[in-house]
């Protein structure tokens, strides 16, 4: 079949259409990267509760402390200003958003009543109210004016009280005050172990 | 293990003929039955689905404009093993339907050897020998046959990725599928070609199952001659006769 | 787009043509030095990442060691790797080393990568996934010499470290490599980090008898953004398998970048010489051919 | 810490035992790190197991739980044969000259003189200095008081004296009528160190018994590891160089023994003998475990003792004067020498205290409400508490933070006590162990029905939600902010006590009951004293003047109501208060010195002195005087802390001076100043340690061996073990024959973390680090699950198999420890997923402890461990 000119330009045109539909645009391609979480956040500076090296760390929370913000921590990090850590956290550390926002949380008060197989909800009066009564009545029970030896000595032998290793010292305080003046002698505290 | 697939094939032919029909005119033969034609479809279906997806990997900054035929490039990504395992099991299938016409004869290799003269237009009609299918057509069945048995093994392992298989397997499987695909893809287009435009009258056989005699015996002369019992070139001239007394 | 500097892009994955970004801007290659010497493994830059990043929490079983999980994955992108190892007079050494992206000079990743812009690389060097153009495909895992890129079978997209290119874009510095309680991970150029990770190699050879102590920085991948200091620097596979000659498979450079296009004419040469064919040769017709008709000009049959 | 975490950057040596600071204190442990990067220090780690820490470490020795003081001793031991000790310190700055009495014996036998078998307590009247001046060269002849002494304790304890010792117990508890032995004003000594009963002498007698031979046996090192660590401990000291500095780091690995003191004295007499207290980069570095640890010591929420470690009155204490004597130590020194005893102020501490107590109700006529506080004549500690509780004396208990039942020990007893108490007030942040001991597991509901005891639950704030003081291990108060406020219905932890403590109160004014007047008259005078806010608290604590004060040497005046600059300031007449005098000038009228932020450290020994506020005085390095030689000339001048400066006659330094400003060198006053003698004790005259002046090594109570030393007197004699049919020993020959020893994990914080994810996601399941050999022989596999049981209980976990823990050889028998950590109860995210045994560890831990911090056995107790 000899070349008609007719074929070769049908030939031609549809060539024409396969290459510029091979797709030769180019559309900018730039970086996508995430804003900074913490841009806006605002900064608390705090000390780790877990070990005894107390690194420095900035608390980042939602919002820039407006009323209508309920605070939030978006995400906890080393403070570099302070001396001993510089910065750096441990993995107990790097976790301390887990630990404030933490859905298993204690959010009410709750009593066990003996016998009971299951907690109850209680109000916060109710509960200072029982529990008032209670220490009193230990107290009332078990407390020795006199030892046997004719020395007075004021002791309250039924209550004891064991302090955690991360209450603030103004706490501890609070709490020597306040159950020595309850006589108590069982004060113990994670310090021991 | 042969008569399984034959009985098989029967089957299947037969299930296939009732529910299609093969509409033979006058002066025409039946070339491709109901499951055959249903078969070769569903493959080059497949096959268009698995290369489009396909080029969408192959060389996504030329086929970028491809994807979102098939909704962007992963869930491109996605369905392309899928279409690519349709079209093996498929082509399976016509594997087992046309084992007996594919298998190699002497004839296919003297058709090979003079591809030459077919391909520039000099032969007019093919050698008497050119049975059912010509040397071209087994060729390209068993290059799709290789072909898809290195697209199942290479496809399977680029499809499970690294992962399971290791980072060489899937850098080699990588090159060997697309090798394969490129061969196919260009065997395709002669395919396409000769069955269309290039061969007219060979279009219909896929569609409706029938060619005319004079394609038969141009075309597949042994073919013709089993079918008929007459023979073919004797049937060619007498025909040309025919056309000069009608002309006059 | 982070706020103070964008981070200049230098090579993208799958992308003709160069990069907009290509030799625009002066930037100095960042690098992470990770000092194996001195790492506790106390997993504080498993956790800074995890938080940083917000990733939800992955389950994980115990399997007899302290190492987290066995790999990295899609949502826990940097793992110390634990390994007990026996001297030959018997004592154990408990080699500890944080496994994550080396981020490489020329990365694997970017190499196999088919999608376009999926796998960026910036000018300072941090090699980036952008998960919006990823298409899945998970070339990129068999790409990487370090096993790090991990699919994520849910939303169908790779993740791997990012160097943290969102902080250091803004100014700071990746979240682990402050969060590091002992400093065994320090961040900065790559000469200062390099000329740190020597010196301290040195110290170690000459006061603490690790004659073979080193530093990692493969150049069979034109060296990487994440620099070890190793007591034996001869054999790093002791330090959980890091490849002593990491090697991106040929597969991803000659193929990809020569023969895959060279084929990709061949074909279209099937489509064109097909054509070219038929206007040439012509159709086969069925015999006997009626014959033509004479052509005679055109102008006749006005 | 004597030093600081900073200054551990300034060591040239460090001895890391008894504690694990890279898994337990990471971000200090960075300063360990720093020495070897910038000093090439070199870290020496024994511990029972190859920790993290042994891991970075330059020699790492596997040592048998509970065999310390076999170590020290053998390391005393090479120090004075190889004199690689500090001469000069020696002798001027500790009591290695002192001359002992004649009847003190030393514990050959397992016994220091002065035992009494059937009370298990010493009678310390032999353990005295003896009185006298310079016996240098003169003949030595037992002196008349001697013999008079010896007479009188051979005769048997019938004297006055006897009875007056009711039971073990601290220096509280001792003393009666009859005349309390004290130290001779002036103590004979010899400073040529050749008296045969000088301290030094002696501690060379007493550590000769301690050869590598009988170290190795004991402890399990090989000889030459040993020697081979001990040379490069000492060589500090080599040919007496006086440059170099070496640290001793230690944690709880030390005080969790029935003799857990005694390590820590030992650790103490090295660093004296070796000169290392007092200097940057030297002293004893106890790494405490917990952030307000060392703050709850010094607000004394400990029952022994007062805010300001004053010792609390006993019975025999008729009145504040009495008391005030029987605690205030008077001087006792070599007649040349000079001592500041600061402890001689006490008085001014205590009527401070009482002040601040008790406010206007303290006044002289009533002995500064001497009455309204409670006197103490047993041991009320930790053990005692459950004990006493078990035993149906303890009827309530509040748990404000601390989860007795995981802690334990014996955690199954304290679950039975708290059976039997009335009501447990629980204040904590998560759901823990001890609020629903009810619900432990093993219980079964109608078991439960049983239970009477009434438990409040009340929701406290987290650390981010109060503000207030945290004192680290390093002494250093330091103020945090709040950054949000508590969520649900919590309340901060400071507004429940006081609203208790006042309800309790309201209920006295209206219906009376015993002896109410200290309740009516704790000074609550707080702007809010329902909710008292913690600034005013820690403004009290610091201390006001109650009246106007002048000190007549600088003329200047401070009205009543400021907050006091210093305790200097203390006055014993009522007219200053102050919570605890340790923190007096924390919050002076110049504003909250534990706010501060200054990051400037220009000696660039990490001194910082404008961060926050350290006590005493915000002094960093304690005994910082001992830095410098007799002169006055700092031993090291690269890393010089305080010097005498001759132009300004008085102490100058980088830090506060500890010590007394104008005392020039020629008075020889000792750096010790709160000793009575004014220098360091290698010997502990009189009652300070219960169970003797020389650390001596004992068996832990639940032992695999007899004491190779002295095996009819194996464990420490002094220790009593507990009478309730819940108390039960392992005896040695019984079928529980692997040591076992607790610990934490750096991945996780006590019983706090297994409520946060991220943590839980490090370490998902409790494990039992089993080592190879054992885990062979007896067929386990890594992550199989084993029985771990001891007398008391049993504990099931995954096995970790590790070649990190080695077999040993005991004393010849071939001995496997295993390691537990403690970190797992029955309420958490893994335990509630149930993916957890829900066994505690510590209910293995026997129920014995040491004599005199009265810290629990945790580490190194028996077991047997089997396939589930």
């Amino acid at each position: 079949m000899e070349f008609s000119r007719r074929t070769f330009l049908k030939g031609s045109i549809l060539g024409g259409v396969g290459i510029s539909t091979l797709g030769f645009d180019l559309t900018p391609v730039y970086a996508q990267t995430q804003n900074l979480k913490i841009s806006r956040a605002s900064e608390t500076r705090s000390t780790c509760p877990y070990c005894s090296v107390s690194c420095g760390v900035i608390i980042y929370t939602l919002g820039d402390k407006a009323k209508n913000a309920i605070p939030q921590v978006v995400h906890v990090e080393g403070d570099p200003d302070h001396p001993i850590n510089r910065g750096t956290l441990c993995p107990k550390g790097s976790s301390l958003e887990q630990d404030i926002m933490n859905d298993r949380r204690l959010l009410k008060p709750q009593v066990r009543r003996p016998g009971a197989t299951e907690w109850e909800d209680i109000s916060w009066d109710q509960a200072y109210a029982e529990i008032a009564q209670k220490v009193k009545k230990t107290r009332d029970d078990s407390f020795i004016e006199k030892d046997a030896n004719g020395h007075t000595v004021n002791r309250c032998e039924g209550i004891a009280f064991t302090g955690g290793c991360t209450d603030t010292n103004e706490f501890n305080y609070l709490a020597v005050k306040s159950m020595r003046s309850l006589g108590v002698c069982y004060l113990e505290n994670q310090a021991r172990v | 293990m042969s008569t399984a697939i034959e009985r098989f094939d029967d089957k299947a032919r037969d299930a296939f003929d009732r529910m299609g029909q093969n509409e033979v005119y006058e002066g025409e033969l039946l070339r491709h039955r109901v499951y055959t034609r249903f078969l070769h479809w569903m493959v080059a279906l497949f096959f268009f689905l698995a290369l489009f997806t396909g080029f969408g990997i192959y060389m996504p900054w030329l086929f970028r404009w491809f994807t979102p035929i098939f909704g962007g490039g992963p869930l491109a990504r996605a369905m392309h093993p899928w279409f690519g395992l349709g079209f093996v099991v498929f082509f399976a299938l016509q594997m087992l339907n046309w084992i007996q016409p594919m298998t190699w004869t002497a004839a296919d290799t003297k058709w090979i050897r003079n591809l030459r003269s077919t391909v520039s237009g000099k032969e007019k009609q093919d050698p008497p020998d050119t049975g059912f299918f010509n040397g071209g057509q087994k060729a390209q069945f068993w290059e799709i046959v290789g072909g898809s048995v290195v697209f199942l093994i290479t496809g399977i392992i680029l499809w499970k990725g690294a992962r399971t298989f290791g980072c060489w397997p899937v850098a080699i499987s990588y090159i060997l599928h697309d090798i394969s695909a490129v061969i196919m893809l260009g065997g395709i287009f002669i395919h396409i070609y000769l069955s269309t435009i290039g061969e007219p009258g060979t279009f219909q056989a896929m569609i409706r199952g029938a060619v005319s005699e004079a394609w038969a015996w141009t075309f597949h002369p042994a073919w013709y001659k089993e079918v008929t019992g007459r023979d073919p070139v004797q049937a060619c001239e007498e025909a040309r006769k025919r056309g000069q007394i009608a002309k006059q | 787009m982070s706020d103070r500097k964008t981070l200049q892009i230098k090579q993208i994955s799958g992308h003709s043509g160069p990069s907009p970004g290509f030799d625009m801007q002066r930037d100095a290659e960042v690098c992470k030095l990770i000092d194996t010497t001195i790492c506790i493994g106390c997993k504080a830059c498993e956790v800074a990442c995890v938080e940083w990043n917000d990733m939800p929490f992955s389950p994980t079983t115990f399997d007899n060691t302290y190492q987290t999980m066995p790999a990295t994955r899609w949502n826990f992108w940097n793992l110390i790797k634990f390994n007990e190892h026996q001297r030959e007079d018997g004592t154990i050494q408990w080699l500890m080393r944080k496994d994550q992206c080396m981020h490489c000079a020329d990365p694997g990743c970017l190499r196999a990568c088919p999608a376009d812009g999926a796998i960026v690389q910036y000018t300072n060097g941090i090699v980036d996934f952008q998960q919006e153009n990823c298409i899945g495909c998970e070339y990129c895992v068999s790409g990487c010499p370090y096993d790090i890129p991990k699919f994520n079978p849910a939303t169908k997209k790779v993740y791997k470290c990012t160097l943290c290119s969102d902080r250091v874009g803004g100014g700071l510095e990746p979240a682990c490599i402050k969060a590091c309680p002992t400093g065994c991970l320090k961040f900065g150029t790559k000469d200062d980090m390099k000329y740190i990770a020597e010196e301290r190699a040195k110290q170690l050879r000459e006061n603490f008898g690790f004659e073979k102590a080193g530093v990692y920085d493969p150049q069979s991948i034109g060296g990487t953004h994440v620099v070890y200091v190793l007591h034996d620097a001869e054999n790093p596979e002791r330090y959980g398998g890091l490849p002593r000659n990491p090697v991106i498979p040929w597969s991803y450079t000659v193929w990809k970048w020569l023969f895959k296009p060279v084929l990709g004419t061949f074909a279209l040469f099937g489509l064109v010489g097909v054509l070219f064919h038929y206007v040439t040769v012509g159709p086969r017709l069925p015999q006997p051919q009626p014959p033509l008709k004479d052509s005679t000009p055109r102008e006749k049959e006005i | 810490m004597t030093n600081g975490w900073i200054d551990i950057k300034n060591t040239d040596m460090m001895l890391i035992m008894g504690g694990n600071p890279a898994e337990n204190h990471p971000c200090g442990f960075k300063w360990a790190i720093e020495a070897k990067l910038h000093r090439n220090a070199k870290t020496i780690v024994v511990d029972p197991r190859l920790t993290r820490t042994a891991a970075t470490a330059d020699m790492y020795l596997q040592i048998r739980a509970g065999a310390d003081i076999a170590f020290l001793g053998g390391l005393i031991h090479y120090a004075i044969q190889n004199n690689r000790i500090a001469h000069d310190y020696l002798v001027n700055y500790t009591n290695a000259a002192f001359i002992i009495k004649d009847g003190f014996k030393l514990p050959d036998d397992g016994l220091y003189s002065g035992f009494d078998a059937e009370k298990q307590v010493y009678d310390k009247a032999t353990w005295n200095y003896e009185e006298g001046g310079d016996l240098a060269g003169k003949p030595v002849m037992p002196t008349p008081a001697a013999q008079q002494e010896q007479a009188a304790h051979a005769k048997g304890s019938d004297t006055g004296q006897g009875q007056g010792l009711q039971g073990a117990g601290p220096a509280g508890a001792k003393g009666g009528a009859a005349a309390v032995p004290l130290l001779p004003p002036k103590t004979a000594y010899d400073l040529t160190l050749q008296h045969p009963r000088c301290v030094f002498q002696l501690l060379k007698k007493q550590y000769e018994r301690y050869t590598p031979e009988m170290v190795e046996r004991i402890t399990g090192i090989p000889r030459d590891q040993f020697l081979k660590a001990v040379d490069l401990f000492t060589s500090v000291r080599k040919d007496g160089d006086m440059t170099k500095v070496a640290t001793i780091i230690y944690a709880v690995g030390w005080t969790q023994h029935s003799f857990g003191t005694q390590i820590i004295r030992a650790a103490a007499m090295i660093q004296l003998l070796m000169g290392n207290i007092g200097r940057a980069g030297g002293g004893v570095n106890a790494l405490r475990g917990h952030s307000n640890i060392q703050g709850a010591t010094d607000m004394a929420g400990i029952f022994d003792n007062l805010p300001g470690y004053l010792k609390m009155p006993s019975p025999t204490d008729t009145d504040l004067a009495t008391y005030l004597k029987r605690i205030t130590p008077t001087v006792a020194k070599p007649d040349p020498w000079d001592s500041f005893n600061y402890w001689s102020n006490t008085p001014k501490f205590a009527v401070s205290f009482l002040k601040a107590m008790y406010g206007p109700a303290a006044t002289k006529e009533n002995d500064y409400a001497f009455h309204y506080v409670p006197k103490i004549d047993r041991n009320y500690s930790w053990v005692n508490i459950w004990n006493d509780m078990y035993e149906g004396t303890v009827k309530g208990i509040f748990a404000f933070g601390m989860n007795g039942v995981m802690i334990g020990p014996d955690s199954e007893k304290n679950i039975n006590a708290l059976k039997k108490a009335d009501w447990l007030v629980v204040c904590e942040i998560y759901p823990d162990e001890t609020s629903e001991f009810w619900q432990a597991p093993g219980i079964s509901t109608d078991e439960m029905k049983q239970i009477n005891t009434t438990v409040y639950r009340l929701p406290g704030a987290g650390f981010a939600e109060k503000d207030g003081t945290f004192v680290n291990s390093a002494r250093w108060l330091q103020w945090k902010n709040v950054a949000l406020p508590p969520p649900g219905q919590c309340k901060l932890d400071q507004e429940i006590l006081a609203t208790i403590f006042l309800k309790v109160r309201e209920l006295y004014q209206k219906d009376g009951g015993k002896f109410p007047d200290p309740i009516l008259n704790a000074s609550f005078a707080y702007t809010n004293p329902y909710s008292p806010s913690l600034s005013e608290v820690a403004k009290e604590i610091n201390g006001k003047a109650t009246a106007d004060i002048t000190d007549p040497k600088t003329n200047t005046t401070i009205k009543a109501g400021q907050q006091l600059p210093s305790f200097a300031w203390l006055k014993d007449d009522g007219t200053t208060s102050s919570g605890n005098w340790l923190y007096c000038g924390s919050w002076t009228e110049a504003g909250a010195m534990t706010q501060r932020r200054g990051t400037e450290d220009p000696s660039g020994l990490g001194v910082y002195p404008n961060w926050a506020w350290s006590w005493p005085l915000n002094r960093r390095v304690l005994y910082n005087r001992a830095s410098c030689d007799v002169e006055g000339k700092p031993w090291d001048a690269t890393r010089r802390q305080v010097w005498w400066d001759e132009s300004k006659n008085s102490w100058a330094g980088v830090d506060v001076p500890d010590f007394k400003a104008d005392s020039p060198p020629k008075d020889h006053m000792g750096p010790f100043i709160m000793n009575p003698e004014g220098i360091g004790r290698l010997f502990v005259p009189l009652g300070a340690m219960a169970d003797g002046p020389f650390p001596e090594f004992y068996e832990p109570i639940e032992s695999p061996i007899l004491n190779p030393l002295h095996p009819n007197q194996s464990t420490n004699p002094v220790v009593k073990k507990y009478k309730t049919d819940a108390d039960k020993y392992a005896m040695p020959g019984q079928e529980f024959n692997v040591i076992c020893t607790t610990y934490r994990l750096t991945e996780h914080y006590h019983y706090w973390t297994k409520n946060n994810p991220m943590n839980v996601q490090l370490v998902p399941e409790p494990f039992v680090e089993v080592p190879a050999e054992l885990a062979d022989r007896m067929g386990i596999s890594g992550g199989e699950k084993v029985r771990v049981t001891s007398a008391r209980g049993h504990y099931i976990a995954k096995a970790m198999v590790t070649r990190r823990i080695r077999p040993m050889k005991i004393d010849g028998k071939e001995m496997f420890q295993i390691g537990i950590p403690i970190h797992w109860g029955f309420r958490g995210i893994a335990e509630d997923e149930g993916k957890t045994a829900r066994t505690l560890t510590n209910q293995l831990t026997p129920t014995v402890i040491d004599p005199n911090a009265f810290t629990p056995e945790f580490k190194g107790f028996l077991v047997k461990i089997e396939k589930v």
